[in-house]
């Protein structure tokens, strides 16, 4: 009989789980449009007239299908809410654990809808002041999807 | 994004990304599977346990009977020889698999135990090997306390 | 029990190999749109649909908490909602006790899954034990050739009778509008594919599909006001089975026949061969139809074979087995369960077109989830 | 509506942060046997089993099947459900809804997590659609942090106050001899000096990591007369989601779309006859994976006017030895094994009503009792308890 009968194992797997999303067709209408146009576009609901973000052919909240009727969220907006990450966590899509330098975001775009998305400022103090604010995009490696903005910027007024 | 790639379907509006989920998982054996994979390691012996209220003994080890839900402590050593109970030779290629096919995989029962153990079958070509044949344990020369510290089961040498 | 519980409006998309023009939400909306048209109702908080339960797969999605993506669409937000981890047909079971408690008196169910974009052996592999048995890498297909053979060899069945289950459910499916693959094939064809795991070859499998269903459930006095047609649940029951393959009897299925048994009970069933007039059964392989005929009671133990060869479950035999295909023309795997169901409501309401069996009154539909069957689920539908 | 269904076996394990002498399955087995114990039932009384936690925290799809015989699942009717953060109050839901139907005379439920195994911040980003959400990794962590400072901002309330919760969290758990976190904290001074983690979330303001099960047995009114001499009685259930987009706002921008535990707390109220919250419910076990919402939880429940749940806290109301006690067990912030949090809320809120809960039983005779279950995407469930119906 073995000396070490405590000891206790553990059996690592460390496989990643491979995967081919789509985007559909409403959340690929709207990277065809960041990825084309530079332009971030929902869709209107057909009854309470608010933007869906990210488009989807039912309306949450109505319950009743969107329709296709595209509306451009524009490019600034204020910020309601941010927070910003100290300690490096782990990326599941990427596969280590990693920092965010830029802090991220609840904005409400001037159009009305709310997203998520990254400040460009990185400064705790500047931090608070930061209000309104304008979408930085990528001139060049645009994909498709909110990656093609960079950060929003603070802006006057 | 970093190891994504992002395919835009000919003529639709509609992408398609290839990316991953990556997190590590370390799993616990317990104490119960624990002291299986040592015994595996350091001994070569293969452990299971006895349930006394149902006399049965399950290979590998759990710490619960099936039969009655009673707690089970009791380790008993099986033989490392078993009977073949089924068995498939497996051709299909996965990106799971250990070792590229054909593998042989089977259910033997141990002398001694009375569920069966799944594991693989080598040393033998597909064709030949038969349920109801009597195969052996061939250990890995380096173990680490795994399941796979047992290379295969082969035939084993008359009777 | 104080309520009865009828399934009012079925819905199921075109099953097919690689939908990757839509997304999840998307696919479950094009059968949701179907049942909420085809009824008119709505999700109001007076006399809507009060509930919601979905079944889908987090490791199939690639996403935790995978019903996110259909909440949307099925009208969950600010309303109750449940999901099943598990085959489609034991989220009718959770909607059914809903309703019988007289908790809720319209659910709508929905199981929906894109099989094209993740990898069937990675998601099959991770749900095995990791000190055990996932260290092999092996996934279902692996674990079902071993069964296979165990019950072949146990009860002489031959590779020829399974066959005879692939080629009459794909032959069937010829019939069904949203089958992934109707085809007129022979035994010899299915004898002379690719051997994928021996015994199972390439055609005694189910491809890769993907697909959505959806159906409303209603209470008794609903129903009647919804429909002419409603469609009974008059049995329901599961069973899990052990985990390890080395622990079960794998030429039997202890866990079906339990689950039918209490489905039967409940149906007040006690012939179910002379009693049940159509069944839709989950059959991934061929050979697991054979074996589910014994579990659901419709043969002896091993008598599957001799089942098949009498013609009783081809179409025009006196209980039709499949009439839609079954698994085998291509069905996603959560999805079986609940398509199964939804083939069945269509037979005994009549509305089942050209594999329309001729006057069903009671019909069977079979679902299960995990490694050889390890959670059964039976439900019995009357007309 | 449906049979009465009483609570009549009620375990957990010892949560703690690492559990190697255990696997996932044995993990169960230590809260299925408690439960069975408290109960003075064997396992062939019970007649189905329903699982949950958060799958793609350990890694392991369809983990019911691997834990079929340990949970007492094998040859028995069940079903896993996932319902993020709240699926340790679906499997409850289920098994309530099982036995109210006359399906079963008695369910399991067990809700479980083993935290040790894999990565769950990690694994929670993948909530977002992958398409979409994917590379900004903000899990539920960051999001809290987020209201917390909109908290701060509107109502006035301060980083002190968030330190109370803890030092009152604190009291209860190591009191509470399951519970995770014990730390022995004297004074708000130490929780104040803890390291943020997520600005203005400090490591103390935020749940452990835990490791454990809690399993309850469910009984229909007869079976739980003749087995139980102090049933605690299901008197309601209720599940109200959230679409994952609205979650992170504090308060909808539009002034259209309250919060999931509000509509949830004023429907359950509604049907129950409840209309004076700290007057009809003697006690709550809150899902509160922060400090700072352990506050605005209270507003949202109802217990307070909207804003002033910092005050119930300065006023040490909430206290187990207050007049409306909140979390004598310690909560969340002192024990998170999220897919066994929800089961565990409704576990103690019953041990409470039951007079069970020894050194952390609360002052004040509680006979009905609210736990709440909240999902990261704001989900709740919320299930009303009763020492009578």
């Amino acid at each position: 009989m073995t000396d070490n009968a405590e000891e206790l194992i553990h059996v690592e797997y460390t496989q990643p789980w491979r995967y081919r999303w789509s985007t559909g067709k409403y959340i690929g209408k709207a990277y065809a449009e960041t990825k084309r146009n530079k332009r971030l576009m929902g869709n209107r609901c057909s009854k309470c007239q608010e933007i869906v973000w990210p488009p989807e052919p039912v309306c949450p909240r109505c319950k009743v299908p969107t329709g296709e009727k595209w509306v451009e969220l524009g490019d600034t907006g204020t910020v309601l809410q941010y927070t910003y990450q100290v300690m490096p966590m782990w990326d599941p899509h990427v596969g280590r654990a990693r920092a965010h330098p830029h802090p991220s975001a609840n904005i409400r775009m001037d159009s009305g809808c709310h997203i998520m998305h990254r400040l460009e400022e990185t400064d705790p103090e500047k931090l608070k002041k930061v209000k309104r604010v304008k979408a930085v995009w990528k001139e060049e490696g645009r994909q498709g999807g909110m990656d093609d903005i960079l950060y929003f910027r603070a802006i006057d007024g | 994004m970093e190891g994504w790639t992002i395919e835009q379907l000919e003529g639709k509006d509609v992408f398609v990304i290839e990316g991953q989920v990556a997190i590590p998982n370390n799993y616990s054996a317990g104490i119960v599977g624990s002291r299986f994979l040592v015994e595996l390691r350091d001994n070569c012996r293969i452990m299971g346990i006895r349930c006394p209220k149902c006399d049965r003994c399950y290979v590998p080890p759990k710490s619960t009977c099936m039969e009655c839900f009673g707690q089970l402590t009791e380790f008993v050593e099986v033989g490392k020889s078993g009977t073949l109970l089924t068995f498939t030779v497996d051709h299909h290629t996965t990106p799971v698999q250990t070792a590229s096919p054909p593998n042989v995989y089977g259910i033997i029962k141990l002398d001694g135990a009375d569920t069966g153990l799944l594991h693989l079958i080598g040393e033998v070509d597909g064709k030949a090997v038969k349920s109801g044949m009597r195969l052996e344990a061939v250990f890995n020369e380096e173990r680490r306390g795994s399941i796979l510290d047992i290379k295969y089961f082969r035939p084993a040498e008359a009777g | 029990m104080a309520n009865r519980v009828a399934i009012v409006a079925v819905a199921q998309t075109r099953y097919h190999p690689n939908r990757e023009d839509v997304n999840e939400g998307e696919l479950a909306y094009e059968a949701i749109a179907q049942v909420i048209g085809e009824t008119g109702l709505d999700f109001s908080e007076d006399g809507g649909i009060g509930l919601a339960i979905t079944s889908s797969d987090d490791y199939w999605d690639g996403r935790t908490i995978s019903n996110n993506i259909v909440q949307a669409a099925v009208g969950a937000h600010m309303s109750d909602e449940g999901k099943v981890c598990e085959d489609g047909l034991n989220a009718i079971y959770s909607a059914y006790t809903r309703i019988v408690s007289g908790r809720q008196d319209l659910v709508i169910v929905c199981s929906h899954m894109k099989e094209s974009q993740a990898d069937k052996s990675m998601v099959e592999n991770l749900t095995m034990d990791p000190m055990f048995l996932r260290p092999f890498g092996i996934d279902y297909l692996t674990a079902s050739a071993l069964q296979a053979r165990c019950y072949m060899e146990k009860y002489g069945i031959t590779s020829e009778q399974c066959a005879k289950v692939a080629v009459k459910n794909r032959g069937n499916a010829r019939n069904n509008p949203f089958a992934q693959e109707p085809l007129a094939i022979t035994v010899d064809d299915v004898l002379n594919s690719e051997v994928m795991a021996d015994p199972i070859r390439l055609l005694d499998s189910k491809p890769v599909s993907d697909g959505a269903c959806a159906m409303i459930l209603a209470s008794e006095e609903r129903a009647r006001k919804l429909t002419a047609k409603p469609i009974w649940i008059l049995g329901v029951s599961n069973c899990y089975e052990a985990h390890y393959l080395g622990e079960r009897d794998l030429a039997a299925c202890d866990a079906l026949s339990t689950a039918a048994q209490k489905a039967y009970r409940m149906a007040d069933i006690k012939d179910p061969v002379r009693e049940i007039q159509v069944a839709e059964i989950c059959e991934e392989f061929s050979y697991q139809e054979l074996l589910w005929y014994a579990g659901l009671g419709l043969c002896g133990a091993g008598e599957g074979g001799r089942l098949i060869d009498s013609g009783v479950t081809q179409m025009g035999g006196s209980l039709a087995v499949n009439p839609s295909g079954g698994m085998l023309s291509g069905v996603p795997n959560i999805v079986g369960g609940m398509s199964r169901a939804a083939e069945i409501v269509l037979q005994l309401r009549g509305e089942a077109a050209a594999r329309q069996v001729e006057g069903p009154r009671i019909g069977l539909a079979h679902g299960y989830t995990g490694m050889c069957g390890q959670l059964q689920c039976v439900m019995v539908l009357g007309n | 509506m449906g049979n009465r269904v009483a609570i009549i076996g009620i375990g957990q394990t010892h949560f703690k942060s690492k559990r190697p002498d255990v696997n996932i399955p044995e993990m169960i087995n230590e809260a299925v046997r408690a439960a069975l114990a408290d109960a003075e039932m064997e396992i062939k009384g019970i007649e189905a089993v329903f699982t949950g936690n958060m799958e793609t925290f350990e890694g392991v799809c369809h983990p019911d099947h691997w834990m079929a015989v340990e949970s007492g699942a094998f040859g028995r009717p069940g079903m896993k459900v996932g319902a993020a953060g709240t699926t340790g109050a679906t499997v409850v839901d289920e098994a309530f809804h099982m036995v109210a139907a006359g399906v079963c005379d008695t369910a399991l439920a067990i809700g479980y997590q083993k935290h040790d195994q894999g990565n769950a911040t990690g694994a929670l980003t993948t909530c977002c659609t992958p398409v979409w959400g994917a590379g900004f990794a903000v899990g539920a962590m960051q999001e809290f942090a987020k209201q917390a400072l909109t908290y701060m901002e509107r109502t006035g309330a301060r980083e002190e106050h968030a330190a109370m919760v803890r030092l009152k969290a604190d009291y209860g758990a190591c009191r509470n001899p399951y519970a995770h976190l014990r730390l022995g904290l004297s004074s708000i001074d130490e929780i104040l000096q803890s390291a943020y983690l997520v600005w203005p979330l400090r490591i103390l303001d935020f749940c452990p990591q835990s490791n454990g099960a809690c399993a309850l047995i469910l009984a229909s009114e007869h079976v739980a007369n003749r087995l139980s001499n102090k049933p605690v009685w299901i008197a309601d259930m209720i599940t109200v989601h959230q679409t994952q987009f609205r979650a992170g706002i504090y308060e909808d921008l539009t002034g259209r779309d309250p919060y999931s535990q509000e509509v949830a707390a004023a429907r359950l109220y509604k049907r129950n006859g409840i209309t004076d919250v700290r007057r009809d419910i003697d006690l709550a076990e809150i899902y509160e994976p922060s400090n700072w919402q352990e506050m605005t939880t209270y507003e949202h429940l109802y217990f307070c006017e909207k804003g002033e749940g910092w005050k119930m806290v300065e006023k040490h109301m909430t206290d187990i030895e207050g007049e409306f006690p909140v979390n004598c067990s310690g909560g969340v912030i002192a024990t998170n094994a999220i897919g066994a949090t929800p089961t565990v809320r409704i576990a103690e809120a019953a041990l409470q009503i039951r007079g069970d809960a020894g050194e952390r039983q609360a002052t004040r005779d509680i006979k009905t009792a609210l736990a709440t279950a909240l999902g990261s995407t704001n989900w709740t469930i919320l299930t009303l308890l009763r020492r009578s119906l």
